[in-house]
């Protein structure tokens, strides 16, 4: 046992972090302490900035753009890029799809797929969840039925996040209706301009627009655009949802956070008593910090258990629900240090420059989100008392 | 003791929930929302047909003469409807500031036409630097010949761009933080001088920059003491913490009953979620918290007579950390069991949580009133 | 709806404390607050002088030495009793049991029963839990056979509190096997001094002796002695369980240690620096008071209620659950500060005389079990969703 | 980086899981707590033997080298087995004392002794005003010819009753608060002037009141500079925070496996109480609540060779932080999951809870850590 970063570890968390302060514009880093959306173009072009360094896509086989990292590497490097802040790439591609294409894939679909979802030339989007199915995703209801060489699509998708961005959707769709209700599902790969495929927004509570409902009538999707096995799509979506568990820690995004609240805390822009002179705030405080260093190093162990024996540490099933809890009161902490102004509600869109709280509660109402999605929490511990604990 | 209502306060209950039913739905909160404004003057109308708008003035005063328990009647139905009208701002706060501050002659100046609902008068009284601090005030009062000329800018004046007047608290002596010297006048939004910027909040309402630039006054719009002001605005501060306290119940009421209803219908791996144990326990808990808030806010009710300053303002603490950490969980939790749903714009239970949210922030939040709380000997004191 | 107390209450509060202040032997006060158990004498001496102060047993029937107060007198008494903080009278006796004969009894056991209940010339305890059955009292297994006329118990219970010290144990005991799990249970009074009858003292974590398991054995029972109707006992069961709902919020008792711990915090006699000059501590501190005073308020509620039109208040249901924890988080708050001496176990006869920390560590292990008896606290939540939420 | 343990350190885990098994299961940890000595000097030989109590030792000075991943290991089991020998205090402890405040010919003269479990020493370094302020030292050393004279009283002594020697912090010079001006003494239990109270506590170990009273020593008795024992004292109670901190991790890990056993095997309303989701949820919540605290012990064990103490000390609170509300909520639902058998003594969960809470109460409470940590500049730093 042997519990200390490696040198090398060291100068690659060094090496990453000068690239990131030479490379990450100004104004991406100020909208991403602030809580402001990135843009599709802002985003385009960081992720073509990663990619001209090789490192968009780290985890990835060599052979289509990975690095080869170990686990270790790549949570530095995960790491480093949330506690910039910078932007990470877009999960739906990067995380989700692409490395369902690589591991399931035709070598066509790689051909075609992997390098553009690499650079970002396309867009990808999620479609699971449907409105009568969250949690219970067995249920789904969208149907894609075989039609000569495609697949005709019905059914409607909801919660498909940045999908009004999105060149492409994968979705889960029922393929055979009487098999039992995890079976039976195929997972199939959407063009977002096809005939047939309608994305109405979902406006949420903090007044954004980061969601939507996807409506598909006929959609004719070619053959070849299934991925893998025709109803094994379950198997596929739970690879996917399983790959990144780690993630959902988020520990540099909260790390960030907390390092902003320290800072506004200190010195409001407000010109109020520093919040920071309060001992029951500074308590507030590092009672979070403490639980952000506990949740850093919880996920390290499982990182090196991922490096180790490969026998996933069974403390991986905690890093959603502490992540996202620790998330939660983090951004409840910044709203709270921004005072009664915290009330103003300002558009995502508009750039005023000066506001300091804008985000604040934004964020905190966005971000019970992270409790619900992905398998709500309710569901993580009912995984941890079966799975792990054999209740 | 008696926590029934009377006749006449159950006729008052009775005639809110209807009118909330048949006037003030959700798809009209939330399209009145979205006006330029926030709120609307014939929903306002509609109040003070319903005698709102005179409700807690004195009958000698051209008001109704109801008590804290009718304003916690009215809040409790505020609540629930989600209703974004400055009742609590223009005829609460600002009763309570007249009633404790003005001598009888500007109360019966004012006083009819608010009962009327033809005056819209809020305090400007917030400060950037001063968060909830009614002490720190920095805009300035300079005497002049007959009057005085006010310079300096009040931050999230509750619908500021829509009021008539303003009761401006300036510092007329002293420190910027200094207890005395502070005095409280009648500034109307048009006077020359007065500039106005609106923000729409979260939880649906308007507040207002407002900035006075040599704005001049008569020596008659000062309210009580010109150096002498924050004691009123202390009471009036505390007299609006009980009605606050009470509106946070409605939502938190109505939240609870939405998140039960959803429980029972909603379906989920094949039977209602309401039949899974931890949801029951979640739901359970939720209404602990509810009646635990409701129990303070009776007693911020029956405090608001209290004379003794202390007493009065413990309780008011109290209230206000009891509903603040009560608001938090059943706002929190409402979302978590209604799932992405409760996330969506449409969905009021949304709105319910964001203004749970905001009323935290209003009055000082849970940690002011906690810090302030511990300062004192306690609720309890020593054996 | 008017919230104050009126002027006779008021009058009537004062009256109590100063009965208080002229009563309760200064020893017994002290051993109240220090958390030391009050001997059998001890409680005896004392209910003789309530009792003959006539009020010993308040809210029975006037005609069995009930005072006539209303609710509100009544909660007014008990906060006072345990505010002061005096001993309550046994409630085995006065609250359960007592109501139990003068409203399901004969005419006879009330005669023979109810007077030496009111002056504590019985003692009586509790038999209604059993090894296998905590929460699921339903489940209980001690049977009684008809035999002449005489009923023949046998069976064990457990967790009978303060048994070592009992005249009378009233038992509910399974008549009618054949019944379903509810019915077929009886309600019977038993001399502990019956053959068969043995107690077997159960050591708790606090390394005190309150709590028996007590067996039968063939124990005849006079068939006189049967309260009410055979196989009727699940209901004066139910009855006796609900009958004093309020007590256990215990407001007073909560109120006592708070006021206990303000001045011990205030005046550690270590001479340690002083807890009450940290302010997260007095932030932790006057939470609780917050908490007393909501619960004391919701208490008002109900019992305003039971006053006003008589429909029970919903908020009726909390008061366990809330009483509980915050009995038990403000014994936790006591402990702690009592500093690192909270660590010493002064056994419970012994009187020092000097150690301010007796009874810190050992009441709050002691009090775990306010959330897990008188239907567990996760009990009372699935009463709440169902009874009042309709879950 | 890399969690998992050598080959040695997995036979040392296996040794000590197989001696807890076969000579230290709970009935016999019982028989041993209702001595009068509340420990077992055959127990003591037995770890011994096992190399228990030379192992944090230099080999140089006599003992086996093991560091703090070793100490990890074994309190880990001891708090498995709720182990009432001092290994904690006469090893850990004292080791870390020694190893950073004894010169060599001190430790060669020490060490063999302690390794071979002949010398039970152990530090008498608490005072009831002290709390767990280490520089706060009434308790007077006074030089005279050839030594010193000691005077006060040193409370909470661990197993103060069968120790052969204590460590004594005792005031050279300065106020009774200052960090300079504390010497360490060597001091016979059995010397002339000290008299010892032994006390039992609710783990079931003991402890001493020491009183001294013109008790002399030898000058050879003192501990490094008899002016600046406070930072071998700090340094000590680092390492040992990190110790007990594992402890802490081995009794949740314990408690939780008993409870998951029970929730499986306890039957009621007709179905084992595991099949309800809130029991489950709640198990899984204990489950977090062990893996944060195991984390943070790791953490703390990793920072123990921390040469910078700032650094050091803020990896030892958080740890202390995380570890005691684990313990809180693992104990407490622990007790609650079982229902009223937890409650009894002869069950062992019970015990596990009680150790818990009173590890907390060691090397400073909750309370303490935080008000330490949040007066730093955090663990994060601004942005």
């Amino acid at each position: 046992m042997d519990l200390r970063f490696t040198d090398d570890e060291i100068a690659f968390r060094r090496e990453v972090r000068d690239f990131l302060r030479a490379s990450v514009p100004a104004a991406i880093r100020a909208k991403m302490i602030e809580g402001r959306k990135i843009d599709r173009d802002e985003l385009t072009a960081w992720t073509r900035t990663l990619h001209a360094r090789g490192w968009a896509v780290p985890h990835w086989p060599v052979e289509w753009g990975g690095t080869g990292w170990d686990p270790i590497r790549r949570m530095i490097f995960r790491d480093e890029i949330q506690s910039f802040p910078a932007p990470e790439t877009l999960s739906f591609g990067t995380a989700m799809v692409g490395p369902v294409i690589y591991t399931f894939g035709s070598q066509a679909q790689k051909q075609r797929f992997l390098p553009r979802i690499a650079d970002l030339t396309d867009w990808w989007c999620q479609g699971f969840s449907e409105p009568g199915a969250g949690s219970d995703l067995a249920s789904l209801k969208t149907r894609a039925v075989r039609d000569g060489d495609h697949w005709v699509v019905n059914g409607q998708k909801a919660w498909t996040t940045l999908g009004q961005h999105a060149d492409w959707i994968f979705v889960l769709a029922r393929t055979d209706p009487k098999a039992k209700p995890q079976e039976g599902i195929s997972f199939l790969l959407v063009d977002m301009k096809s005939p047939g495929v309608t994305l109405v927004p979902t406006r949420t509570i903090d007044g954004g627009w980061e969601i939507n409902e996807v409506f598909f009538d006929d959609v004719r999707v070619p053959a070849e655009n299934l991925v893998g096995e025709e109803n094994k799509g379950w198997d596929y979506a739970k690879f996917l949802l399983t790959n990144e568990r780690n993630g959902q820690a988020r520990v540099g995004i909260s790390k960030a956070r907390l390092k902003r609240i320290r800072e506004l805390a200190d010195f409001p822009p407000d010109g109020a008593v520093a919040p920071l002179r309060n001992p029951a705030f500074r308590r507030r405080l590092v009672e979070l910090e403490v639980e952000m260093r506990a949740l850093e190093m919880t996920q390290l162990r499982v990182i090196a258990a991922e490096r180790g024996d490969g026998k996933p540490d069974p403390a991986s099933s905690i890093l959603k629900i502490r992540g996202s809890e620790l998330m939660q009161a983090s951004s409840e902490l910044l709203m709270d240090v921004m005072g009664p102004a915290a009330a103003i509600a300002h558009g995502d869109d508009g750039d005023d420059g000066v506001d300091w709280t804008r985000g604040g509660a934004a964020t905190y109402f966005n971000l019970r989100k992270l409790s619900i999605y992905g398998g709500s929490n309710e569901i993580q511990r009912s995984i941890i008392a079966k799975a792990i604990l054999g209740l | 003791m008696n926590f029934d209502l009377s006749e006449e306060q159950r006729l008052l209950a009775d005639s809110l929930a209807k009118w909330a039913a048949r006037s003030y739905d959700f798809d009209r909160r939330q399209k009145i929302c979205a006006t330029p404004e926030g709120r609307s003057p014939a929903v306002w109308a509609e109040l003070a047909d319903l005698g709102l708008t005179g409700l807690p003035f004195a009958e000698a005063d051209g008001g109704y003469g109801g008590g804290p328990v009718e304003t916690m009647i009215v809040m409790e139905a505020i609540g629930r409807a989600l209703v974004t009208e400055p009742w609590l701002d223009a005829v609460v706060f600002t009763g309570a500031l007249l009633r404790h501050g003005a001598d009888s002659e500007r109360r019966a100046a004012l006083v009819p036409a608010i009962a009327a609902g033809e005056l819209l008068l809020v305090a400007a009284i917030g400060e950037p630097q001063a968060r909830w601090t009614l002490a720190d005030v920095a805009t300035r009062a300079t005497p002049i010949a007959g009057g005085w000329r006010l310079d300096g800018v009040k931050t999230l004046v509750p619908h500021g761009a829509a009021a008539d007047r303003f009761v401006v608290s300036a510092r007329t002596g002293g420190d910027r933080t200094s207890p005395i010297g502070i005095g409280l006048f009648l500034v109307d939004r048009t006077a020359p001088g007065v500039s106005v910027v609106s923000h729409e909040t979260h939880d649906g309402g308007r507040v207002a920059d407002v900035r006075l630039d040599e704005v001049t006054v008569a020596a008659e719009a000062v309210i009580g003491d010109p150096a002498r002001g924050l004691p009123i605005l202390e009471r009036a501060t505390d007299e609006t913490i009980a009605a606050i306290s009470a509106e946070a119940v409605g939502i938190m009421d109505e939240a609870l009953k939405t998140t039960v209803e959803y429980l029972k219908t909603r379906v989920q791996f094949g039977r209602a979620i309401g039949s899974f144990q931890v949801l029951q326990h979640r739901a359970a808990d939720m209404f602990v918290a509810v009646e635990q808030a409701r129990s303070m806010a009776l007693w911020a009710t029956m405090s608001v007579g209290e004379e003794d300053v202390v007493t009065r303002r413990k309780a008011m603490a109290a209230a206000k950390i009891q509903v603040a950490k009560s608001a938090r969980f059943v706002g929190q939790q409402a979302i978590q069991l209604h799932g992405g749903i409760a996330m969506t714009w449409e969905y009021k239970v949304g709105h319910l949580f964001k203004r749970l949210t905001m009323i935290d922030k209003r009055f000082g939040d849970l940690d002011h009133h906690l810090d302030w709380l511990a300062a004192t000997d306690g609720l309890v004191g020593a054996a």
